[in-house]
């Protein structure tokens, strides 16, 4: 195995983080699901890759899969979606931008701490992934926790599997196909449900502001 | 004979149980039927209660006898053991639930809550719980018994639940019952000492450090407490005797109050090897407290049950008092005086059993004839309910300890035995322990006054309200089981040295020695514990003495003077509007002990002025502990479930931040 | 073998059936037999097991040993009688007008797919598998509890989904670290996930990655399972969603998390060879358990309450397992089966009231006892049972529970006292005026089915009593396996 | 049971039974001498007796059979106490029957009756008196008890004739604890027997009164036995405190010389106590009600204090 094919995919785990730090920082719904895509598109080179270099067969359909489902069928539900809720903006985040990227860093120090010690028991390629994948989940739960509006919490949610995806198939050449085929069906089923709520949400509450989701609480 | 009769005892005891939880099932069956349930099912129950305390009398002086039932948990079968102690306990429920169950039958009638065939089920239900408490080997048969009766009894307490009252006053005794079910249950937690063998046999075999010993101490203290009403645990006492129907609060209170005690004994003389001196002195603080807050706060109530509440109250501080003195004693293996005080407290148990049920009882009588608790409109029943009123003042008597009653025998027993603390190693105890028979005197002495202002109060003077001329006495089954407690009473009283040889076994078992009684057994007639020079009552005489004076007096001045009595209008002092409300009420009564005690009390007066029309006297009396304790408790939890409250404001974000916040900590713990 | 294909594919062939089958009359009526099925086909299940031993099949994929199987046939057992309940519940609502056709027709169809995900995560031998199960369970129910439309049900479930989703996504997380620990002993072959391979060579795991992937999978089905503080879904969803689906979540998929974190313990505790795992386990059920206990006491709504009851449960019995050895480990096995059953008859027995009320709130439901003895009864019983008195089998477990806690870890037991009785005041003193007590509440259009209620009950009442020897071998199998 | 002691038993009883109303018109004149008034002959409670007996017993309507049986026990109880003091000898049979806890019990029982008959008619004082009565009782009962525990465990016997055969065989020597109880001991029998400064026995005020309104219903025969059971009372106290704090001249056992003695023994001692007691009863003047109860507080300390200093001490 080349040390090429593993700067390859540090490359791709670095592009990654990029995004995840950029859609930390991004206020526009629009430019959020571009920004998703782009982070699919990285996760399928990354993974082919990976699969070029061990040839381990069953991660090109994994890509072949995550290509369809997250570069092209996800980002065209969000697009339709936001098209017929017509909402395009998502201003307010509850936490000012530059502090999110403060703890953004802080957490990517965390997650390689975390992960360097185990780092060691790779026998993949790319030894800092493990790392990256879960500074990528850790932020994309940040991002959720941060945005106050339905869309972008769904869009940190399905950010959040692309790390857990990266992580499967960087440190660990992919998990069992049963397992992914299943993972991916769930995603999609999950994604399905979520138009379906986003509709009623917005037939209920004429606003996608998780705010009026905020009733039943323990007064 | 004997030998056949003890080698089946516990089996003999297991059939009454299996009969009582037929009958039970039989009233479950005649749902409504007043009459069936009333006149067969449960004096056909009296009749096993009966059988039950014959056998456990039998039983008693023989060898621990057990049985495996086949329920429990799959290593942990119920066990059973008939040994003396829980034959006492067993021949005590017998005893007094035979008189009560008589009594219930005449008692229960249709229109009062619960349908008539459910209350047999709750009622015996709650007897077979509580044999079987008496019964239980195990801590898991022990606990489950233990939480069944109070269950049952829970259901009994509110078979008048349409008055929100007495729903309040089951909830608190429920929950008063289950906090202290779950401490016992940790009490044996710590006795099983990590085997995993929750068998008594095995706890009995460890041997526990003082530390882990203490701590079952005041676990079995506190959870046995909170059943029988030791301070501050009593709260609940007060309100549910009132609430329960009348056979309901003797048994709960005769009966049921002493398995608490069953299970004080059972733990800190029978399964913990070695006490510590100190518990003693713990035991005696709270018993006394007890008594005498029982005791002032009874002779200010103005409902008659309550008034006995408190008094039951009172009564298990004494037998606690007891135990505390025993503690002590058997902690410096002064056998002796610990089998003494053993002794005394048994023996109290067994009079209080009787006569509170016997007083209960009475109310009950009371009640069903005039439809009133308060003692403010009661008064001059003793011409409407002669039977009722004479077998009460037998219990009034006893209740009051005076002699030639059962009462007067244990409080006896007890002053003898707080007499000879002279000779502990402690020079502490030595001197505190006199400071504490004085309280045990003053208690008595106020006990008298609580039981002359009970009796009084409803059976003497002139009848308060007009509809009480309407009242009639108790009839056939209710006649009998007031009868059948009242002879209890007197035999109790009169012959002592009867019941002491059959505590002599226990006492025995539990602290090594018995009384010096049984050395010279001849001498029947004779209470004298220790030896006739210490000590010595013979109430058997002192009653015939007593009551050969009064035939002679009344013979000679018949036969001297004459028997002439003329009938006249009391004294009026001049003034002729007299009327009946115009006597002294119960709240009078209580007065000076209410100014006496003022400390004690929360009281708040409302207060005539001199130009009211028409004017108002009210007076009502708290519970400290409600204040002191209770409140504090739930305004404590009040508060806590408000910061908790916190935790949930309805935001999604913040729910996650919990789960983020929770991540990541853990991840951080993994790095240490 | 035979009995894993038909015990999976009656549920899942009953979805899609039923959503055909739409909302026709007989629809309640197949959905019951549908579950029966698969109840006959748990006991054949259980038969096998009983007679043969663990059984796996399809090259492993599936297996059955001692700790999943009493669950297998309590999960099928619970969801034929709660099909059974659902008939007239959903018929009385649909009267109401607040369930339509459409709408029954997905809650119809979506049951059977949540039976079907809830067997697969119990019988499933891939870790990876039974992550999928457990989403599918989300995904399953997460429309069923906003079925009703309205505000508060819309909310309940977008926290549901949320919550649970982004829950279960690091419990994903934790399975690919548990992968990756396992690659290195098993190779990179589909077996490296097989639980029963992994606990042969549990011992030989890396610990620096099993701590890690333990904490994920904790947070992850820990969600699920409702501890605390990651429960805020819990409540919400309990309370809107129709009182079937109450039923199940707490009667089931609490169970199913629990068993999923259980089997990941039992791995951990291999690789790690110290108490981390339970000691974890320990600090969230105490937790839960506390502060489940004070929310309790400030709840107006019955389910809510119930849903809090839950928590406090799955709490305790989390607790038991992390203390560990085989008391307490069988202990907790009880207490799952116990609580199941129990809690989810109180679900019935509340529903009925609810409906006859037509509130959640209690203290406008009142009397219950006089208004329908059966339902009161089965009320009162019910909470009762729950809140531990005996001789439920709930009691059973709490006993074992507190007396090894009680000298293993006494410092616990304070808390755990506080908590008991802070729950029983809570809940005692909003149920008694609910059942005593004078009414205004009118009897129900349709027979209720109480037929389910007094089998839980009296199925717990059995459990305290008496526990057949076979469920008491596996429970004790188990609680070996459990360590 | 022997001839001996069969003998000393019924002198006591007899010796009771004329001694005591003797013993109150002894007071009564000793009084009437301090106060500078003619005195009564010291027979005359004997004629007071006598006179009430004959006459006719009025009863209230509303009586019931509790009122009428009362008198009757009282006098019992009195007499009994009376039987099982050692007045003359400690060679009583009837003794063991009870001890000292049993005399108080005894006392108490007496005060039941008397309080619950007091309470039968229904009238205002009735019931007042009744809880004045009981109000003395639960504070005096456990000084009293004090005060013979102390003895008690000097002797250690509650026996009381073993008590005061030990106390009289002891050398002379002054005893602390002694002295409390005998204080205690008195401010208790003052109370018991509605002497000043608790009540006043020869006043019919009716919203001061204790004894008097108990027994304000009764005449006839019923207050004649009532009278004589007073008597027996204060006699009996006497005679436990002299036989407690002055043990000298009681006979003991198979003594005939000594019993012989012990008569005019007796009769000197109570002579002394009377004495003693009406110039209490001169000195002294009546306390408000609300007082007693820190009346007999402070006699129950004293008790407890007796007690204490006795195993503090030691003596």
């Amino acid at each position: 195995m080349s040390p090429l094919v593993g700067q390859v995919i540090n490359l791709f785990a670095a592009v990654l983080l990029l995004i995840a730090f950029a859609m930390l920082a991004q206020r526009r719904i629009v430019t959020l699901i571009h920004l998703f895509a782009l982070q699919g598109l990285a996760l399928v080179g990354s993974t082919t890759t990976v699969a070029f270099a061990t040839g381990q067969h069953h991660l090109y359909w994994s890509a072949g899969i995550t290509f369809a489902l997250k570069v092209v069928i996800l980002p065209l539900i969000l697009h339709r979606l936001i098209r017929r809720l017509n909402v395009k903006w998502d201003i307010e985040t509850l936490i000012n931008i530059p502090t999110m990227m403060l703890v953004g860093i802080l957490l990517v120090v965390f997650a390689f701490n975390l992960a360097l010690p185990i780092s060691q028991f790779s026998q993949s390629i790319a030894r800092g992934t493990l790392g990256i994948a879960m500074a990528c989940v850790l932020m994309s739960f940040l991002m959720m926790i941060t945005r106050s509006k339905a869309v972008p919490q769904v869009i940190g949610f399905l950010a959040m599997e692309n790390g857990l995806f990266f992580a499967a198939t960087s440190a660990t050449y992919g998990m069992p196909m049963v397992v992914e085929l299943g993972i991916a069906l769930d995603v999609l089923v999950g994604m399905v449900i979520l138009g379906v709520f986003m509709f009623q949400i917005r037939e209920q509450f004429d606003s996608l502001d998780i705010h009026h989701l905020e009733k039943l609480k323990e007064d | 004979m004997a030998q056949i009769a003890s080698l089946l005892a516990i089996d003999g005891a297991l059939i009454v149980v299996a009969g009582w939880l037929a009958i039970g099932v039989a009233g479950l069956a005649a749902l409504h039927n007043v009459r069936l349930v009333g006149r067969l099912l449960f004096p056909l129950s009296a009749l096993l209660s009966v059988a039950l305390a014959g056998i456990a009398l039998l039983a008693l002086p023989g060898t621990p006898q057990t049985a495996v039932l086949a329920i429990g948990l799959p290593d942990l079968p119920f066990h059973l053991r008939l040994d003396a102690l829980s034959a006492f306990f067993l021949a005590l429920l017998g005893l007094a639930s035979a008189g009560i169950s008589v009594f219930a039958g005449g008692y229960f009638r249709q229109g009062e809550g619960t349908p008539p065939g459910l209350l047999c089920m709750h009622y015996h239900l709650f007897l077979a719980s509580m044999a079987l408490v008496l019964l239980a080997d195990d801590a898991y048969a022990y606990m489950v018994t233990w939480e069944m009766m109070a269950l049952s009894s829970f259901f009994l307490v509110t078979t008048n639940h349409r008055i929100a009252e007495i729903r309040k006053a089951g909830y608190l005794y429920l929950l008063v019952a289950h906090v202290g079910a779950i401490a016992i249950l940790l009490c044996f937690g710590v006795l099983q000492a990590n085997t995993g063998d929750y068998t008594f046999a095995n706890m009995r075999a460890q041997h526990l450090s003082p530390f882990w010993a203490s701590c079952a101490f005041g676990l079995s203290l506190f959870g046995f407490g909170a059943k029988a009403g030791i301070l501050p645990l009593h709260i609940w006492l007060p309100e549910a005797h009132p609430a329960a129907p009348s056979p309901v609060s003797a048994l709960m209170s005769g009966v049921m109050l002493k398995t608490a005690v069953y299970g004080l004994i059972r733990v800190n003389f029978d399964l913990i090897a070695t006490p510590l001196w100190w518990w003693g002195t713990i035991a005696l603080g709270l018993g006394l407290a007890t008594a005498i807050f029982g005791v002032v706060f009874a002779a200010a109530q103005v409902d008659m049950k309550r008034l006995l509440a408190y008094s039951s109250i009172e009564n298990i501080g004494l037998i606690v008092v007891g135990l505390g003195l025993a503690i002590v004693f058997n902690a410096y293996r002064m056998d002796a005086l610990a089998a003494l005080a053993l002794a005394a407290s048994l023996y109290h148990c067994l009079n209080h059993a009787l006569f509170k049920s016997l007083l209960f009882l009475g109310t009950g009588s009371v009640l069903h004839a005039t439809h009133e608790r308060s003692l403010g409109k009661l008064g001059g029943l003793m011409r409407f309910m002669p039977f009722v009123a004479w077998t009460t003042l037998v219990g009034v008597i006893a209740s009051a300890g005076l002699p030639p009653s059962n009462g007067f025998v244990s409080e006896w027993l007890l002053l003898q035995s707080f007499l000879f603390t002279g000779e502990l190693p402690n020079p502490y105890l030595r001197m505190l322990v006199p400071v504490f028979a004085a309280g045990v005197v003053l208690v008595a002495a106020l006990a008298g006054y609580v039981m002359v202002k009970f009796f009084g109060v409803i059976f003497l003077g002139r009848p308060r309200e007009e509809k009480l001329a309407q009242a009639r006495d108790a009839d056939g089954l209710e006649r009998l089981g007031l009868a059948w407690l009242t002879a209890g009473c007197l035999l109790l009283g009169l012959f002592p040295v009867a019941v002491l040889e059959v505590i002599d076994p226990i006492t025995v078992a539990m602290v090594g020695k018995g009384l010096a009684q049984s050395g010279h057994a001849g001498d029947w007639l004779m209470l004298a514990p220790v030896s006739a020079e210490r000590a010595s009552y013979s109430p058997l005489l002192f009653f015939l003495l007593t009551l050969s004076i009064v035939l002679v007096a009344f013979a000679l001045v018949r036969r001297f003077y004459h028997g002439r009595v003329r009938r006249a209008a009391p004294w009026d002092c001049g003034f002729p509007m007299q009327t009946a409300r115009m006597q002294d009420t119960a709240e009078g009564f209580g007065q000076p002990i209410r100014q006496i005690f003022e400390p004690f009390f929360r009281m708040r007066r409302e207060l005539p002025s001199p130009f009211d029309s028409a004017p108002r006297y009210k007076v009502t009396v708290e519970d400290p502990m409600w204040a002191w304790v209770y409140l504090r408790i739930a305004a404590v939890t009040e508060a806590a479930s408000r910061l908790v409250g916190l935790l949930q404001r309805g935001r999604i974000s913040i729910y996650l931040l919990y789960s983020f916040v929770t991540l990541v900590a853990l991840l951080s713990l993994t790095q240490l | 073998m035979e009995a894993f294909f038909v015990l999976l594919a009656i549920p899942l062939l009953g979805g899609p059936c039923l959503w055909l089958l739409g909302d026709r009359n007989s629809a309640p009526e197949v959905n019951s037999g549908f579950s029966l099925a698969t109840f006959a086909a748990s006991a054949w299940l259980t038969a096998e097991v009983v007679a043969g031993g663990p059984v796996t099949a399809w090259g492993e994929q599936f297996f059955v040993d001692a700790l999943n199987v009493f669950l297998v046939a309590l999960t099928a057992f619970v969801g034929f009688t709660t099909s059974l309940f659902s008939r007239p519940y959903m018929r009385i609502e649909r009267e109401k007008g607040r369930m339509t056709g459409p709408r029954l027709r997905l809650y119809h169809s979506m049951y059977q797919a949540f039976m079907f995900t809830m067997l697969l995560a119990l019988t499933t031998n891939n870790m990876g598998i039974l992550w999928v199960a457990m989403e599918a369970a989300t995904l399953a129910t997460v429309l069923l509890v906003s079925v009703y439309r309205t505000a508060a049900s819309l909310e309940a479930a977008w926290k549901y989904f949320i919550l649970c989703g982004v829950g279960i996504a690091q419990a994903l997380f934790g399975t690919i670290l548990l992968y990756f620990a396992a690659e290195r002993v098993l190779g990179a072959e589909g077996n490296a996930l097989l639980w029963t391979h992994l606990a042969l060579v549990k011992g030989d795991l890396e610990p620096a990655i099993m701590s890690l992937a333990f904490v994920f999978l904790l947070v992850g089905y820990g969600t699920k399972i409702g501890l605390v503080p990651l429960h805020n879904w819990l409540p919400d969803a309990h309370a809107e969603g129709p009182t079937p689906i109450s039923a199940v979540l707490s009667g089931l998929l609490l169970n199913v998390a629990l068993y999923s974190v259980l089997r990941c313990k039992v791995l951990a505790d291999g690789a790690l060879e110290s108490r981390f795992a339970g000691n974890m386990m320990m600090g969230f059920g105490l937790l839960s358990v506390v502060v489940a206990a004070f929310f309790l006491s400030r709840q107006r709504d019955v389910k809510r309450m119930f849903a809090y009851s839950s928590i406090e449960h799955m709490g305790l019995v989390t607790f038991a397992f992390g203390m560990g050895g085989p008391i307490a480990n069988f202990a907790g096995l009880l207490h799952m089966t116990v609580h199941s059953l129990v809690k989810s008859a109180i679900f019935y027995a509340v529903g009925h009231a609810t409906q006859k009320a037509g509130t959640q709130v209690m203290e406008d439901i009142r009397g219950l006892m006089k208004a329908s003895p059966t339902v009161g009864w089965g009320l009162m019983i019910g909470t009762l049972a729950i809140l531990g008195m005996p001789p439920f089998g709930v009691f059973a477990s709490e006993f074992l529970i507190l007396t090894t806690a009680m000298r293993e870890h006494p410092w616990a037991t304070p808390f755990l006292l506080l908590a008991l009785g802070v729950a029983f005041a809570a809940v005692f003193s909003r149920v008694q005026p609910m059942v005593f007590g004078d009414t205004h509440l009118k009897p129900l259009a349709h027979q209720p089915a109480l037929v389910p209620v007094f089998v839980h009950l009296g199925l717990g009442l059995m459990l305290g009593l008496y526990i057949p020897p076979y469920l008491a071998a596996w429970y004790a199998q188990a609680a070996k396996l459990l360590g | 049971m022997n001839v001996e002691g069969l003998l000393a038993q019924i002198t006591a009883l007899l010796v009771a039974l004329a001694g005591a109303p003797l013993v109150m018109g002894w007071v009564n004149m000793c009084r009437a001498w301090l106060q500078n008034r003619a005195a009564p002959p010291l027979l005359q409670p004997f004629r007071l007796l006598h006179k009430l007996f004959w006459k006719e017993s009025v009863i209230a309507h509303d009586a019931s059979p509790l009122f009428r049986v009362a008198p009757y026990v009282v006098f019992g109880c009195m007499l009994l106490a009376c039987m099982i003091i050692p007045t003359l000898s400690t060679n009583l049979p009837l003794a063991p029957a009870a001890d000292a806890i049993a005399l108080v019990g005894l006392f108490g029982l007496a005060r039941l009756f008397i309080s619950l008959a007091a309470m039968d008619i229904g009238t205002s004082f009735g019931t007042m008196g009744a809880r004045r009565e009981m109000l003395i009782g639960f504070l005096a009962e456990p000084a009293f008890l004090m005060v013979l525990f102390t003895a008690s465990l000097i002797s250690s016997s509650t026996s009381l004739a073993t008590t005061v055969a030990t106390l009289a065989h002891r050398e002379f020597a002054i005893q602390p604890s002694l002295a409390f109880a005998g204080i205690a001991f008195t401010m208790v029998s003052l109370a018991e027997n509605a002497r000043v400064p608790v009540d006043n026995p020869a006043t019919h005020l009716e919203l001061t009164m204790i004894h008097e309104a108990l027994i304000l219903e009764y005449s006839g025969r019923h207050l004649a036995l009532l009278e004589w059971a007073a008597a027996l009372k204060l006699f009996a106290y006497s005679c436990a405190g002299l036989a407690i704090f002055f043990p000298w001249g009681i006979a003991e056992a198979r003594d005939h010389v000594a019993l012989l003695w012990a008569l005019p023994a007796l009769a000197v001692k109570l002579a002394a106590g009377g004495f003693a007691l009406a110039l209490i009863e001169t000195i002294l003047a009546k306390m408000r009600i609300f007082r007693v109860p820190e009346f007999l507080a402070t006699a129950f300390l004293l008790g407890v204090l007796a007690l204490l200093v006795h195993l503090l001490l030691g003596a």
